[in-house]
Parts: structure tokens; sequence; C-alpha cells
């Protein structure tokens, strides 16, 4: 007999995809998680516009995270030009970049996590019974939008970043704004490692390599070379020679391997690979969580994002402290023929870009690899694992616990096409 | 502390009545909710309607200036804030502030004949008129009511015009589309003028409906020899405030809120011709 | 009032998903909407889904695929009301480069088995497909601005959502003007207000993201950016990026 | 008359603050002389200017360190008496049968403007007309109207947009102030001659050290005036310009301009003397709330003449901008006896198109077909 599970349209995910487990004779015959987002080709028409306006347009790949396409985008270009940002106006990217990362997760902890956990189909119905739990993901998530508000301009697609720095630099007072709200978030954030910590786990291990930025001294957020949980230490400019996208029949996007393995990006990576760096704060909720390096169940992903959201409010708190206002809100970067790469940490996993430009800063050549897409087989790797061990489930659970074991690494479906459904064949 | 627009506030008025005109027109009667005696208003004089919410329109009085006890409103839906009025059950509550702008020279056309020409909705600003002028039928000459509507099922107050016919009035109706029961004649309003009896030199001629109605009828009623400084028309502008203030109601050199709505043809005839004023 | 709660769903097609968020970036009012609205379709939010006919659809992205296009016909369908939101929806979205383009030559730079893409030409607005109630515009929409259509179609009214310039935004909002005192080239004239002048009160030129304005002047501002420096692909640039096919940028970028 | 030296004029500045007033005038802030917030004489331009022409404005360092060295900024008073966003009233209900208005309340506050030019008093003056002069009073206008203290200045430079001369609205201030200034600079040192014409204005001079400005010193400011007026950047001829623009409704070079207009409304938002407005009703969700706005609106706006059914009137751009024209330098006359343009040349410089009120002018009345 075989069994097909199947979601054909993945709630609570950003954008539009499918899964799909086939299972035969109680085994695992196979899992695919189908992206039919539609592909919106952004590589392509990125050739040919000017290098200063990557930024802008690779944010549309995704509302969720734009901040991170634009800081990858700049970084990539700033490289290209042979420039480096740094001193205040790094200061105030990563203050912009904390401000997502808030955003968020908060979003994914709160309004697309959480309902699995406690049993709801969505927020709005969660915040019937647990209205606080509810109020305090909202005022979290709101913390994390008044950064990019100030600092960017708006929520969503900030309009105030550009290639060498910023368009306009916020005054220090607009920034001590910032202060008290973030003070209430880091509290909630603190609770909601709590919370996360006290829901009921479903048992799971991987086991499969972990990638993050690594720059010494710091959580890795905007810059630094990549290390991998095996060993690899690779730079930017070196991803390709070590990161290998494909593309599959049943997807709308490409899937990566990382020297021909499987790999993990995002808070699971990072967590494990940079703990050391996490402010003493973070160390210590994630302490208090029973959470501590080597952390291999992807379902504790919520504690991670959770003490995360604590780091996040707690740098973005320092930096706003150590602000100086720029003297100028940008560096000049005339462009210059060449290629340039960039990566950052977007909130899901690391966002790569590589550019080549022609010496009026013509973008020659594109290449945009998602965090979705890197952690595609991941993905599909403990749905595998997961469907083996509970392969007795009736269908409806093992359906409703196969998404949440899928939004254990927050995929973001219109990052990866440029990618879900969950589909169960029990033969 | 300064209430910051005191000019801007509307009095709650509750709905003691409200009856269907048309398919698209309601005629409302409100009273102030505080009790007490209506404002005093001249016939053509408008008010400022507020539906809660929705926006506020200038909508002109349709009852009688000889009644202190309530203020009638004819109105037709043409968008969501009149479709929110007219939406307003009897014991609902509206604001009203006003009234507002310049009235039909009614005092002014005693001794000689009137005639009202009415295109639709049109005949509502004039009610007023036909009331204040039938309560004192004998002050005046001949009086015609000549009146046109899309189609016989548009035509308001048609109880009301036999009245008037009886009081006095010499009544006369046109469609621009007939219906099966309809007998009376087809076409626009102007083409009543000849079959009214007045005498153009003694006349005083108040006109309101579309623009390029009033403006034809306006026309026609000048070539039959009615003076233009005695025929008056009754304009309609965009209008936010109704005070002179918000500067919408322009219409060239005047301001229809407060300069209008009604106006001596002779005063605007050049401005009517001149496209997109 | 009414006695039912009116039900909302959104929906999505080509798009980045930053149009919904707005909705679910309304932190004060969101579970106040979830209390005054049934919200029965919103996949982002919840899994629950509940069936048609809804009161209100808000549609987010373009249509780019022919299941999509079948899609919409069923949404609208479904929707008494069909308000489309954001850029994409409105004018076919970034995506809608693609009509400049090649399909096929755009496909292989970005997937190494085009065979297995199934994609329009053409990246096209809702309204291209069936009749939409009211566009809001953006890329993405001012939440401000989608609360008050929410509130509008609650209420029966006429959304407060002018269609003139962001250049009276800026003035109000007391912005110096970046294109007369810096010489920065701005579409703020021709652009849609909705966003609140937010680029130049950061000292940059709109971008028009927002798209055109009820009755945009492209040649003439053209010829301004001109004057400025900026060149004709600059210019072109600027008119052909998040509402490349809208009508009227469409016809500036072509010159 | 009064000379202040330096010193005095923070006296005069902390005299007013003193006196229970905020303080706005001209600083610099985002690349160009803005009326803002300011707390001593230290916020103001030293040693700036601005180059002003049709569409562009560039701030400019002057080769001395004058205060009021420049003409008058991308916006002008108006934003303060007449502000571009104002609540007039929230409204309740229970159901259909109970409607309930509250009338917004506003605390006009006591605010010094701080280096008026003549124009702009002049501009104050029309707005008076409209808000206060007419059948009905705007009381919110009123208060705030009824608190500010006027400290003008005789215009030292004129800008390249400015035309006040042929309005005859300036450069020199003859009334609508409480104090007014002209700064003299000789040698390096800088000096105010002040004047009060209000009792408030003379007490506050009072509390200065300051003495009494010799006959010289009174016959130099008079000669910077007359400098001032001798360089106007653009002129206008008014004469008979109601009735030339009452006959040419149908002139050719409304087309003209309206190719190069972008009815993007900046000239309205920018002109001292454009006061309208329009109103937006906002609810909230559960529909018991609900709230009225006045904001600024312009005559560039389609929406402006929207009549149910047809669309706007002007609905083209020429008509818009004939509109424009046609009522600040034609109509104003016959709805309030004056022009409504005071020669600021706001919406001349601040035209991302450059189009200039003076040059249609004199082209409507040149080329009068
Ligand atoms: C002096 C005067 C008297 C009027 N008297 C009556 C009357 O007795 N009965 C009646 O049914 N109608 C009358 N009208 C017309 C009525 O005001 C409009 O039908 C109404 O404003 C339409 O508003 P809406 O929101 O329903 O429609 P929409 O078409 O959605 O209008 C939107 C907004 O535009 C403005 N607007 C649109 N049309 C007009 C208009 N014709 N005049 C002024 N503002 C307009 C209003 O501010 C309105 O809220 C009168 C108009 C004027 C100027
Ligand atoms: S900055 Fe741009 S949007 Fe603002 S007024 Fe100038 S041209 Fe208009
Ligand atoms: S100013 Fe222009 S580009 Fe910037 S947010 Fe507003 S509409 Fe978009
Ligand atoms: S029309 Fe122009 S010059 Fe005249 S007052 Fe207004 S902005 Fe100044």
């Amino acid at each position: 007999m075989a069994r097909t599970i199947k979601t054909d349209f993945l709630a609570r995910v950003e954008g539009e995809g499918a899964m799909r487990v086939v299972i035969r004779d109680r085994k695992v015959a196979d899992v695919e998680l189908r992206i039919y987002e539609p592909p919106r080709f952004f590589e392509a028409f990125l050739r040919g516009r000017s290098y200063l306006e990557a930024p802008d347009i690779t944010a549309r790949i995704c509302g969720i995270c734009p901040v991170a396409y634009q800081m990858s985008a700049c970084n990539a270009m700033e490289d290209a030009c042979g420039v480096t940002v740094d001193g205040p106006l790094r200061d105030l990217r990563r203050l912009l970049y904390c401000g997502e990362w808030i955003e968020s997760h908060a979003l994914h902890v709160f309004l697309l996590h959480a309902p699995d956990f406690l049993g709801y189909d969505g927020a709005p119905a969660m915040a019937r019974d647990h209205p606080k739990v509810v109020e305090d993901g909202l005022a979290l998530k709101k913390a994390g939008n008044e950064i990019m508000r100030v600092v960017g301009g708006r929520e969503i697609h900030p309009v105030n970043v550009r290639v060498g720095g910023f368009y306009k630099a916020p005054s220090p007072r607009e920034l001590r704004e910032l202060v008290e709200p973030l003070q209430r978030a880091r509290e909630i954030a603190l609770d909601t490692v709590r919370l996360a910590a006290s829901l009921p786990m479903p048992e799971l291990e991987l086991d499969y390599e972990l990638l993050a930025l690594s720059s010494p001294g710091e959580y890795p957020i905007d810059r630094g070379r990549l290390r991998s949980s095996s060993g690899l230490d690779f730079g930017v400019d070196e991803f390709q020679d070590h990161v290998v996208e494909e593309h599959v029949e049943r997807s709308n996007a490409l899937h990566a391997t990382l020297d021909g393995r499987v790999y993990l990006t995002g808070p699971i990576a990072r967590f494990n690979l940079a703990f050391d760096e996490l402010s003493p704060l973070a160390k210590e909720a994630a302490a208090e969580a029973g959470l501590a390096p080597p952390s291999a169940n992807p379902f504790r992903s919520i504690v991670i994002r959770s003490v995360e959201m604590v780091y996040a409010c707690d740098e973005a708190l320092r930096l706003i402290g150590a602000y100086d206002e720029p003297e100028r809100p940008f560096v000049e970067t005339p462009p210059r023929a060449g290629v340039g790469s960039g990566a950052t940490e977007a909130p899901r996993g690391t966002l790569w870009h590589r550019y080549e430009l022609d010496g009026e800063g013509t973008i020659l050549d594109a290449k945009i690899v998602p965090p979705t897409s890197q952690n595609q087989k991941a993905i599909e790797g403990d749905l595998y694992r997961f469907v083996e061990r509970h392969v007795d489930l009736p269908d409806d659970e093992l359906g409703l616990r196969c998404e949440q074991a899928i939004r254990n690494h927050d995929p973001c479906i219109s990052c990866a096409t440029h990618f879900l459904q969950l589909e169960v064949d029990r033969a | 502390m300064a209430e910051v627009a005191s000019a801007y506030l509307p009095e709650p008025f509750r709905i003691r009545r409200r009856r269907r005109e048309t398919a698209d027109t309601w005629t409302i009667e409100l009273e102030p909710t505080t009790g007490g005696e209506l404002f005093g208003f001249e016939p053509g004089q408008f008010t400022m309607v507020y539906a809660f919410g929705a926006g506020e329109v200038p909508i002109s009085i349709s009852g009688d200036p000889g009644r202190r006890d309530r203020l009638v409103h004819t109105i037709r839906v043409a968008g969501p804030t009149t479709r929110s009025i007219c939406g307003v059950k009897r014991g609902g509550v509206l604001g009203i502030r006003g009234p507002y702008g310049t009235a039909w020279p009614v005092e002014g056309a005693k001794g000689g004949d009137l005639v009202v020409a009415a295109g639709g909705i049109g005949l509502a600003p004039l009610r007023p008129a036909v009331y204040a002028a039938l309560a004192r039928r004998s002050d005046f000459g001949r009086v015609a009511i000549l009146y046109g509507g899309r189609s016989p099922d548009q035509l308001l107050y048609l109880g009301e015009l036999d009245r008037w016919q009886a009081a006095g009035a010499d009544v006369h109706l046109t469609v621009d589309r007939a219906d099966e029961g309809w007998d009376g004649p087809v076409g626009v309003v102007t083409t009543l003028i000849d079959r009214a009896d007045f005498d153009p030199a003694r006349t005083t001629a108040l006109v309101c409906g579309p623009e390029l109605m009033m403006r034809f009828t306006a026309a026609g009623l000048v070539a039959a020899g009615v003076a233009p400084e005695r025929v008056f028309v009754s304009m309609e502008r965009n209008m936010k405030c109704a005070l002179g203030q918000c500067g919408r109601c322009q219409f060239g050199p005047v301001f229809v809120c407060g300069d209008g709505p009604v106006f001596a043809y002779d005063r605007i005839a050049d401005l009517l011709t001149v496209p997109e004023l | 009032m009414a006695a039912r709660r009116k039900k909302l769903a959104v929906w999505k097609f080509a798009s980045c998903d930053g149009c919904q968020l707005s909705l679910l970036d309304c932190e004060d009012e969101l579970l106040a909407l979830a209390g005054e609205l049934e919200i029965s379709h919103f996949l982002e939010a919840s899994s629950a889904v509940a069936p048609g006919p809804y009161d209100l659809s808000l549609v987010e992205g373009s249509i780019t695929t022919p299941e999509d296009a079948e899609r919409i016909q069923r949404v609208r369908r479904a929707s008494k009301k069909l308000v489309t939101i954001g850029a994409c929806a409105t004018a076919g979205g970034i995506q809608a480069l693609r009509n400049f383009a090649d399909v096929e030559a755009f496909t292989s730079v970005v997937y190494a088995t085009p065979q297995y893409i199934s994609t329009l030409e053409t990246s096209t607005p809702i309204s291209a497909h069936v009749p939409v109630d009211f566009e809001l515009h953006g890329c993405p929409v001012n939440k401000h601005q989608l609360l008050e259509v929410l509130n509008a179609f609650l209420n029966d009214r006429r959304p407060a959502i002018p269609g003139y310039s962001v250049c009276i935004e800026c003035k109000r909002r007391g912005n110096v003007c970046v294109m007369v005192a810096h010489g920065t080239p701005c579409l703020g004239p021709v652009t849609h207000a909705g966003c609140g002048a937010l680029c130049p009160a950061y000292h940059r030129g709109c971008f028009g993201c927002f798209g055109p304005m009820e009755s945009p002047n492209t040649v003439s501002l053209t010829r301004e950016w001109l004057k400025l420096g900026a060149g004709e692909r600059d210019v072109r640039r600027a008119f052909r990026t998040f509402n490349a096919n809208a009508e009227p940028f469409k016809t500036a970028a072509d010159g | 008359m009064k000379l202040l030296e330096q010193p005095a004029l923070d006296d005069l500045l902390g005299g007013l603050a003193d006196r229970g007033y905020r303080l706005v005038g001209p600083t610099v802030a985002d690349g160009a002389i803005v009326y803002d917030e300011i707390r001593s004489a230290a916020d103001l331009p030293a040693g700036w200017t601005d180059e002003q022409d049709a569409g562009r404005y560039r701030l400019k360092r002057r080769d001395d360190d004058a205060l009021f060295g420049y003409a008058v900024g991308p916006q002008s008073w108006k934003r303060l008496l007449h502000p571009p966003s104002v609540s007039l009233f929230r409204a309740r209900r229970n159901g259909e049968g109970e409607l309930q208005i509250e009338p917004e309340t506003e605390e006009a506050e006591p605010i010094a403007f701080v280096g008026v030019r003549s124009c702009d008093l002049h501009a104050i003056a029309k707005l008076d007309r409209i808000f206060l002069g007419g059948r009905y009073v705007d009381a919110a206008y009123e208060a705030r109207r009824g608190r500010i203290f006027v400290v003008a200045v005789n215009c030292g430079v004129a800008g390249g947009t400015c035309f006040c001369v042929s309005m005859g609205t300036g450069p020199r201030a003859t009334f609508g102030y409480d104090v007014v200034l002209t700064e003299l600079l000789e040698d390096g040192r800088r000096g105010y001659l002040a004047d009060a014409a209000s009792e408030r204005g003379a007490e506050l001079l009072e509390s200065l050290a300051a003495r009494e400005a010799t006959p010289e010193e009174v016959a130099e400011g008079d000669r910077i005036v007359e400098r001032t007026a001798d360089s106007m950047g653009r002129r206008l001829d008014t004469a008979g310009l109601p009735e030339l623009l009452a006959g040419s409704r149908d002139h050719p070079r409304w087309e003209d301009v309206a190719e190069r207009c972008l009815t993007c409304g900046n000239c309205t938002m920018v002109c001292p003397t454009c006061f309208c407005t329009t109103i937006e009703d906002v609810t909230d969700l559960t529909g018991s709330e609900a709230e009225r706005r006045q904001v600024w609106d312009s005559c560039f706006t389609i929406d402006f003449t929207y009549l149910h059914g047809g669309g706007g009137v002007r609905s083209t751009p020429k008509s818009r901008y004939r509109h424009w024209l046609t009522h600040k330098l034609g109509t104003w006359h016959s709805q309030f006896g004056e022009s409504g343009c005071v020669g600021c040349g706001r919406c001349i410089t601040w035209c991302p198109a450059g189009i200039d009120i003076t040059e249609e002018a004199a082209a409507l009345r040149e080329e009068a077909p």
C-alpha cells in the first residue's frame, strides 16, 4: 500500500510552495518540497542596470527580508568598486539589519511557527486563547519595524540604503527614541526564549553540515568569511567554488549543495558556529532555556530564533549607544570594471550576491543564492527522517507535523524563486 | 483653547420622515435633535449635510420656507456620500450646517410673471420658490412651471405637481424618453418655453438643472425676450466648506458657495460658455 | 452596523509578499482587524481557509503563468469586491521587465534547465484579466493607505487615496525639494502620492515606486532630468523599474 | 529708530523667548534656508545666501557673515498659520440614532516669526482677508494669528525670482509687524536698525541695550532697501492684468505652458497666499468613530473640481494652469479687491519645470491673439 500525504498550499510561509511525501510499505519512498511560486527572473533583468540600482531592485525579491538583499547587494558592489564601508556607517547598517532580524524572527516565531506548537491554524485563532502571547509578539515585531522605519525610511523595501552607505544618516536624537521600545522588546524577547523552551518539542536530529558567516568578535550578521561545521573556511568570493546550485524539475527554485553535500544555513548554523559571539544576556537566556551548542533538533530553531532576538535587541541598543552621526551619509563608490561578491546573514540564512560590472557600473552578470535554495535539500532531509520515525501517525497529524518541520527553517519561497505545497503519498 | 472650526461644526438633525421619490431619490424631513425651531432660510439656499464617516455634501433645501418645524431635502444617490445619506433610516441622525448661499429672487418677481424651469433633480432647489410664490399667488401674474426629466419615472413630486396646477400654476412636463403610460411631450425643457404662456417683458425666470440644460434654457428664455438679468440659474461646483475658504467652488471670478449658487444669468452667461473654467 | 462580520481574503500571485506583509505590519490594528473582519483566506497568516464568497479580496502579485491567469478568474468570481494591492498587482511589478525582453533568454539566465519552467511571456496587472474595484499603488503599499482602503470598504465610503503627485505630500511634509535645491533628478512630479514623500525626506529622488499619478507629464519631466545632467539611459532605467508596464511610464521609457 | 549691535540681536530673540514665544526663523537645513525652530541668533544662516532662478535653488556662501543676506525660503509662514493638516472634529455614533460631534480644540501657541519679509507680510494680510475678513471666520486661524509676534526684516538683497516691486509689496516692510530690522553691514561689523510698530514691539526694543541710530545709519538703511528694489530678479507688468486675463481664456499660450506644466502642484504648495483645502474623512475599523480633517489641496489636482458623474471640471492641465494663474493675478481682484500674488517668486523657484508666472503673464500680454 502506498499513501501520499500532501499539502497543496503551504500556509504560514513566505511565498507559494507545496510538499509531497510518498510512503511505500511503511518506508519513505520520496519527499519533495515543491516551489511553484512563479519565477521572477531577477538575475536576468539586473543585466544592463546600474550597480547603484541593485539594492532597490533586489530588495523586491523578498518583502520579508529586503534589508538582507540590500546589504548583500551593497557589499558586493562595494567589493567590486574596491571600497570598504566602516565605522558609523557600517554600524548603522548592522543596526538596520538588527531591525529586520527582530521583525522577521518575531513574525516567524509568533505568527507563523508558534501556532504549530500550540495547535492553532494561525495567530488570529491563537490570539483568542493566548492574547498576551500574540500581543507580545506584535510588540516585538513592531520594535524591529521601528528601527527599519527610522533608519530605512519604511518597514518594507526601505528607501534609505545605497551603495556606499545611506542617503541620509539619522540623527542621534531619532535613534535615542528607539531605545525605550527596544528595552521593552528585549524583555519580551527574554520571555519569548522561556516560552519557546517550554513548548512540546518533537524529537529529530539533524546531521548535515552547517554553514554561516563568521567574523571575529561578532555574531555574524552583515559580513564575514564563510565557515562550516566541517571546518571549511573560505572567502565570500570563493562561494561558487564550494556551493553548486542545480535545477530540479519539480521546483521553480534551484537546489544547492556544499562541496557536494547537503548543508544548512540560518539560525541553527549561526547559533552552533558562533555561540561564543552572542551577547552575555543572550547566552544566559540560552543557558536558562537549556540550549547550548551543539543543538541539533531543528524543532528547537524556534528557541534559537528567540535567543537571536534577544541578541538583536542587545546589539541594536549597543549600536545606538555608541552612535556618532557620520560626517557624510555615504562613501563615494566610483564604479570600475570587475567582479564583486557579497554575503550577509538574512534572518533565514546566508544570502550571497555576485555581480560583474563594466567600467560605467553597468551590471553585466548577476548571481544570487538565497538561503532557502541552500536549505531546500536539508528541509527535505528533515522531512525524510521525520516521516521515517513517525510513519504510523495518521495522515492528518503527519501532514501537520511535516509542515511544522518545514517551518523550522522559515523557508522563504519568494526568495527561492528566484520556493512550497505538502503532499504525502502512501502507496 | 480654541475650537478649531466652529464654522465647520454640524448640528445633529434627526430624520422624522423619509419618502422615496424615484428609484434613486429620497426626500427626507429632519429636525434638530436638540429640539427648537429650524433656522430661517430662503428659497434656493442649501445646507451641508454630513453622513457619519462618509462625507459632507451640499444639498439644497427643498421644503417650504414658510414652515419652521422641519428641514426638507431631496437627494439623489450620486456616490458614496449621497448613498450613505439616503441609507439613513427614520430616527437616524445626520449632521447639518447652514443655510448657505444666495436665494431665488421670489420677492423681486412679484408683480410680474414667474417662470420656473427645472431639469431632473433641479426641481428640488426650486420647490421652495414654488411654495413661496403659490403662498402669495395673487402677488404674481402668470406662474409657469416647466419641468423635464429623463423619463417619466424620474420626475419628482408628481402628486404635488397636480396640486400646484390646482393652486394656479401652469405646469408643463416633458421627458427625454417616453414610456407606455406617457402621453405628454417628448424633448428637452427648452421645447416647453414655447408652450408656456408668459409675458417676457415682465417675466422673472428661475432655472435649475444640469449645466448644459441651464445654458440652453436660459438662452432660450432670453431669445424669447426675457431680460438676461431677470433670468436666474443655480450653479454646482465641487464644494467642501461652503464658507468661501476651501477655494474649490470658484467659477471664474465667483465663489458658487457665497456669490451663488443662484446667479443672475447676465452675470455668468459668458462664463458658462468657457470650457473647463 | 453589520451583524455578520465581513469576509476578507488575501491572495498572492507573482510578488515578493511585501504588500500582504504590510497587513501583518499593522501591529497596532491587526487584532482589531481580525475582530472586525473574518479573515477567511490569508495563507501567509493562517492555514484555516474558509470558502467564498468573500466580501473583499485583496490581491497581491501579477499574472505570469497560465495557471495564475485561470486562478484569478476563480478569485474574482468568489469576491464581491476586489482590490489590488501593490505595484505587481496594479501594474505588473518589477517582473514585468520581462515584457521588454526575451523570456526564454531570461529563463536560461536564472535556471539551468529552462524547460522545467512554465511561464507566460508577460507579467500583467490583475486589471488586464478581471474587473478591479480599486487599485492601491505602491511597491510596497503604504500600510496606512491599506488600512484606509479596508476602512473605506467596511464603511462603504470612498477611500481617501488621492491620485495627485508625490510633490504635494512632499510639500505638506515640509521637505526641501531635492530636484530644485540639490539638482537631484526626482520622479515625484509624475508619481502617485501615497508614500508621504519618503525618498525626498531621505534626501534622494523619488524613484517612482507608487507608479504614475493622475496626469503625469513625463515628457516635461524627462526634459528637466536631462537638464540636470541625467542621461537618457538614466531616464529609461528610472521609468522602467517597479511600474515599467504602467502605460505612462512605459511610453516615457521608450522616449 | 534704534541701532542694535550684534549682542543686542541675541537679546531681542532672548527677550521674545522670555516673553513666552517659540522662535521660528530662517535656518539652514537640507540645503536650503527654511523657517524652523531657532534658539538664538547662532541658528540664523550667518554668511549664507541663496541663488534662485526658475526651477533652481542653491545655497551659497557670502563673503561676509550677514544673518539676513538672502531672499525667501521654500515654504512660507502659511505653514504655521494655516497648517497642512488640521483636525476639525471627531464624530461618534451609537447605532444610527445618535451622533455626537466633538469639536477639536487646539491651544494656539505664541510664536515669534523672526525675519518676515515684506512680501510675506502682504501674504499674511491676504490670508487674513480669506479667513477673517469674509462671511465666516476661521476660529483656529484667528487664534493662531492672534498669538504671533512679528519681527520683520527689510530685504538687503533681492532673490533671483523676486518681483515684489512690481506687485507693490516690498522690499520695505510697511505694516503688519511688531518690530522691523534692517541689517547694516560695514567693515565686517553688523548692526541692525530697529523700529517698532506696536506697543509690545516698542516695549521689547526699550528693554534692549540699544542706542538711537544716527541719521547716517538711517540713510544707509534706506540705501540698502533702495538697492534691493533696484535689483529685482523678475518684473511683472500688472497694468490691466485682470482684464487682460479675462480676455485671454482662449490664448494659445495656455497650450504651450500645459506642455511644460507637470500638474505636480508645487507652486500652490509654496505660494504664501494659496489657501485651498480639501476634507478627509477617516473612520476607525469598528465604524463608531470618525474624524474630519482639513488638508492643503491644490487646484492642480483632478479631484479639486470633481463633480459626480462628470469627473473633474478642469480635466486638462491647460485649464488647471489657466485657473491658477488667472486666480492669482486676475480673479483675486474681483474676489478680494487686490492681487493674489505678492511677488515672492517661490512658485518660480520651486517649480521643478521652471515655469515662471511673470514670463507666462508677459507672454499672454505680448502674444495677445
Ligand atoms: C449648491 C448645491 C446644491 C445641491 N443640491 C442638491 C440637491 O438638492 N439634491 C441632490 O441630490 N444633490 C444636490 N447637489 C449635488 C450633490 O452635492 C452631489 O450629488 C454630491 O456632492 C455627490 O456626493 P457623493 O459623495 O455622493 O458622490 P461622489 O460623486 O462620490 O462625489 C465625491 C465628492 O465630490 C464632491 N462633489 C461631487 N459632485 C458634486 C456636486 N455636484 N456638487 C458639489 N460637490 C460635489 C463632494 O465633495 C463629494 O463628496 C447640490 C450641489 C450643490 C453644489
Ligand atoms: S523633491 Fe521631488 S517629490 Fe519633492 S517637491 Fe521636489 S520634485 Fe516633488
Ligand atoms: S518617494 Fe517615490 S520611490 Fe520613494 S517611496 Fe515614495 S513613491 Fe516610492
Ligand atoms: S503666485 Fe508665486 S510669486 Fe506670487 S505670491 Fe504665490 S508663490 Fe509668490
